[in-house]
């Protein structure tokens, strides 16, 4: 299932493979031929990613692989107990959501959940709520707001379900309320793009005091087949529509969308999710850090000001 | 996001004026109309009630006391922060919207009085790129939220529209985020907030401040929903049920509180405001 | 449609009228006549109310031509405006709210409906709630709570729908959450038990700082034929449960259940809705005007003190 | 309300004690199990997992760590406000079953701690009438939260009851607010609680306190709802699907946070509550 760009990284590790395993089974030193080949590695994986294109991203977003929020509750977490249901119609299996602790602190975590094989995808609708799992995660913000504990959400979805039982149950409203319940959270809420954040519903989980984005997430008011579907009315210039969209970490760290661009280990996430995960570790805690000695009403505040400056317009 | 209707419009100004003009064709019934008897009976069918879309001037001078409106919208204009183009460059785009509507974006609207209490009015103009949602809409949406709640007004917003605007990507996004939020500057002021749902409202206008309000009323048989009906369709690969999306359909499933006739509109928006802000008094900076 | 123990007044009423309509028509004077059997009318009704079983008082209370939330809300109240829906589901016909000015201020209204005809009754299900009627109820008491507006519950249902639908949509949890949510309102609630007060889907609107009830309505944990059907393995052993459960107007005082018995004019309001409409406009302005002068906060306190000391128990 | 299986329990207590009860036979599976061996096996049929109801001592048990139980409950009785008598009389029944059970009334628990947080326990007495709510409950429920909130510990009730109790009528029905209300007590202290739902919980326990907590788990297979089957059966007029009404159905519809067997109940709420109350400190005083 690799990408067509990453083809050349793959040969190359697998003959670093090959030859490691030919040297230790002969018993010949071939240390120098495997370093060089390593540096090389490690230039040609620089280079490659350092130039991909915005829809090569889109691709790497969406790569098997990735830390969803599953792997991230149970290994930048400890003791995550998932909590179910939104008491009203129904458990979401695209959104999980539950307890956890980290570093020390108890904190309440939700996120958008695709599955790992074709099977647990169906299950889980691959990451595209029903109302009721936005209701979940409203649940658990009264939770957080309750007791005080940080808000983590983990955004990874292709966008909130469109279909006829999802509009029936109100998708629209259950979005707008969730946007509105997290913004007036008294508790600090860190939110991150793990891997895709499509539209609507990705936000309805976004209204964090701060927004972080995996390197090679993306996140748009639309996806870029949908987006050239209509503009271009072909959705086969996804690519085009990609590059117009500016949808990639960096793009939004320069339109101000996101706050910090959490790197990914040379390869993408879904190469090294462990390494990944440290480095997600790493800025959850620094940012933590930094939003817990506000108060209530100061963390509101922030929120509501980071959210109020949103937008390019110009007054006359 | 029901943004594929955006760029098929009809233009409404600027077409030359001949005479097959005059007549309508009401797409419900198939009667044809007078133009001038449409006007005079608010754009509804008078055959079979059909709501045809209102103009913005035509919705504000519908709903606000006579004589009381004051623009406040019209010095937020729109900027093209990602130089967006695709088959047409979004820059042209707006000039062209512009110059049809005579307006800098998809909002019109203002200070009143409706039923005599205080108001801060706007309204979502769907003959401005299907009244999609960027940066401008947003901010005026917000500024509005914010007037209304330093001097004292109810708030209510008419809106038409196929969702976020696509050319502005994330940053239209945002706007869902920063205009719910504006609202509950209203709240703690316990002014009201009234929403008006017209035909289309989808996307991110829908799931963000057009369905938070205290009371929301919709016209009949307006398009209302999330998704739009293409995509539900690619979706579930099966025909649509009969009248889903439709006002009628979502009052009976909750999201609604009244479906109202444009004709009673007036009237009714009026007694609610009377209702939820019984203390308005007159306006007396604005 | 009369009641058994009614059918003697009935026909009293309809000799006088008889009379009236002679003397009218033979311009003969037979006043004293008339004066003698209308002084015997209200001396019937007196005797005949006065002792009615706790049976018969239910059967009234279920009497169809009793003012409904309806009934109320448009004469008790002006300019009522209905709003419907529960943002999640649907509209549950069952459940009637809306906005209304009662004496010059904006008031909240909430309350069950029963329909009048049996189409109206199959539409409104009988009075009986599904879960989106508790939920649109709560939306009502969050309207109230936003713009400061007491909240008037009139209750009456022989109970909240028993059914799979309502099972599956969580009966039980929306009856505590509308529990909760009335008890922490931060404004004047009054509930008022106009005719069955069924249960917890009574319950679910009757936490109010003050609960009136209609002179001839009932109240209770459980509807007489239900608990005869339990306790007795016999419905037909109503009557015997009726009396046993205690469930009248002047029990549920003497109990401290409710706080004020609203009278119902001679004959029982299903015979003269507007007499009884006009004692409980009264009543209600004399429970809203001593409850205004709190805070939100005495009045939250105010019904946890009413509610908490509800029980009969023996501490050793 | 399902109270109908209220007063055809058998006798658990003070029948005679002859060979047959020394086996027991599983309703699920139908194996024949040595009754010690369910008792170790903590009421769990070891071939099927089938979850037998579990005394209310052996539950505390179950749930407290070890030596840190202290009874709280008990000093509040009964009374017969009605004088209430269907076909044998309230008082007479209130005095047989406290002579089975040697408690007052259907709850029984106290200040213990749990994985090493202080918590206030309570459980419900199916034995009891039922495990029926009636002032004594809704007063040892309201205390406890009470006392819970004063002493700064986390909130545990194990709901078993078929309702609220018929024979306190209307006094009964109040208890469903005054638990309710109790509970706020606990979250203006910031302390957690968690209830925890076994077979069968329906009525107005279900309708009150048992469907608020912070976290709800229920045992597998535990009947949970608001009307009973048959109620529900007469209703409809048809059959029932099947799972209706249990732990399954009901986290599947969104009302559960958890199924837990038994043998692992212990581990997760310890877990959960150490998440919670993560400054729970010992008790001084209690
Ligand atoms: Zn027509
Ligand atoms: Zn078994």
């Amino acid at each position: 299932m690799a990408l067509e760009f990453e083809q050349p990284i793959i040969e190359l590790e697998a003959r670093i493979r090959e030859l490691r395993e030919y040297a230790d089974a002969g018993g010949v030193d071939l240390s120098d031929e495997i370093g060089l080949l390593e540096r090389k590695l490690e230039q040609l994986q620089r280079e490659t990613f350092g130039r991909l294109s915005r829809w090569q991203r889109v691709q790497l977003a969406r790569a098997p692989g990735r830390p969803t929020t599953l792997d991230i509750a149970q290994h930048v977490f400890e003791d995550f107990i998932e909590l179910h249901g939104d008491r009203a119609f129904a458990d979401d299996p695209a959104v999980v959501a539950g307890l956890a602790r980290f570093r020390g602190r108890s904190v309440v975590i939700v996120g958008h959940q695709k599955g790992k094989t074709t099977k647990e995808n169906i299950h889980r609708n691959f990451g595209m709520p029903h109302p009721e799992g936005y209701r979940k995660a409203m649940r658990m913000m009264d939770l957080a707001d309750r007791f005080g504990f940080p808000l983590i959400s983990l955004i990874d979805t292709p966008g909130a379900y469109p279909g006829v039982s999802a509009e029936e149950r109100g998708q629209a409203w259950v979005i707008a309320q969730s946007i509105q319940r997290m913004g007036r959270l008294g508790v600090p809420a860190i939110a991150v793009i793990l891997g895709e954040g499509g539209s609507g519903g990705a936000l309805a989980i976004g209204v964090g005091n701060r927004v972080l984005i995996m390197e090679n997430a993306w996140y748009s008011v639309i996806s870029p087949e949908s987006c050239a579907a209509i503009l271009w009315r072909d959705a086969a210039q996804a690519e085009q529509a990609a590059e117009a969209l500016k949808l990639t970490a960096r793009d939004l760290r320069e339109l101000g969308v996101v706050d910090r661009v959490v790197p990914e280990p040379g390869g993408g996430a879904h190469r090294h999710p462990e390494r990944a995960m440290e480095e997600l570790a790493r800025a959850l805690a620094e940012e933590l850090a930094e939003l817990e000695p506000l108060s209530p009403e100061e963390l509101r505040k922030d929120r509501y000001r980071r959210f109020r400056g949103m937008g390019a317009v110009r007054v006359e | 996001m029901a943004l594929d209707r955006l760029f098929r419009r009809r233009r409404t100004r600027g077409g030359g004026r001949d005479v097959p003009e005059l007549w309508l064709k009401c797409p419900s019934c198939e009667a044809q109309i007078y133009k001038k008897d449409l006007e005079a009976s608010l754009m509804v069918c008078p055959e079979c009630g059909h709501h045809f879309r209102l103009d913005v001037e035509a919705r504000v001078r519908l709903l606000a006391d006579e004589g009381s409106f004051t623009v406040t919208t019209g010095s937020v204009h729109p900027e093209d922060p990602l130089e967006f183009t695709d088959i047409e460059s979004y820059a042209e785009r707006l000039a062209r919207y512009q110059q049809q509507t005579g307006r800098p974006d998809a909002i019109y609207g203002g200070t009143c009085t409706v039923g005599g209490v205080p108001t801060l009015l706007l309204a979502m103009d769907y003959a401005f790129a299907g009244g999609s949602m960027g940066s401008v809409v947003g901010e005026e949406i917000a500024r509005g939220a914010e007037r209304a709640a330093a001097e004292g007004r109810a708030f209510v917003i008419v809106a038409a529209s196929g969702g976020a605007r696509m050319q502005e990507a994330a940053l239209s996004l945002m706007q869902m985020a920063k205009t719910t939020m504006a609202l509950d500057r209203l709240w703690a002021e316990r002014l009201p907030y009234v929403s008006i749902l017209t035909d289309p409202t989808t996307g991110g206008v829908t799931a963000s401040f057009a369905a938070l309000a205290d009371v929301i009323f919709a016209e009949p048989g307006a398009l209302i929903g999330f998704a739009g009906p293409r995509v539900i369709k690619q979706t579930i690969r099966q025909d649509l049920p009969e009248g889903f999306q439709r006002s009628e359909f979502l009052l009976q499933h909750g999201m609604l509180d009244r479906v109202v006739p444009r004709a009673e509109l007036k009237a009714e928006l009026a007694r609610v405001l009377g209702l939820l802000h019984p203390e308005g008094v007159p306006p007396d900076g604005a």
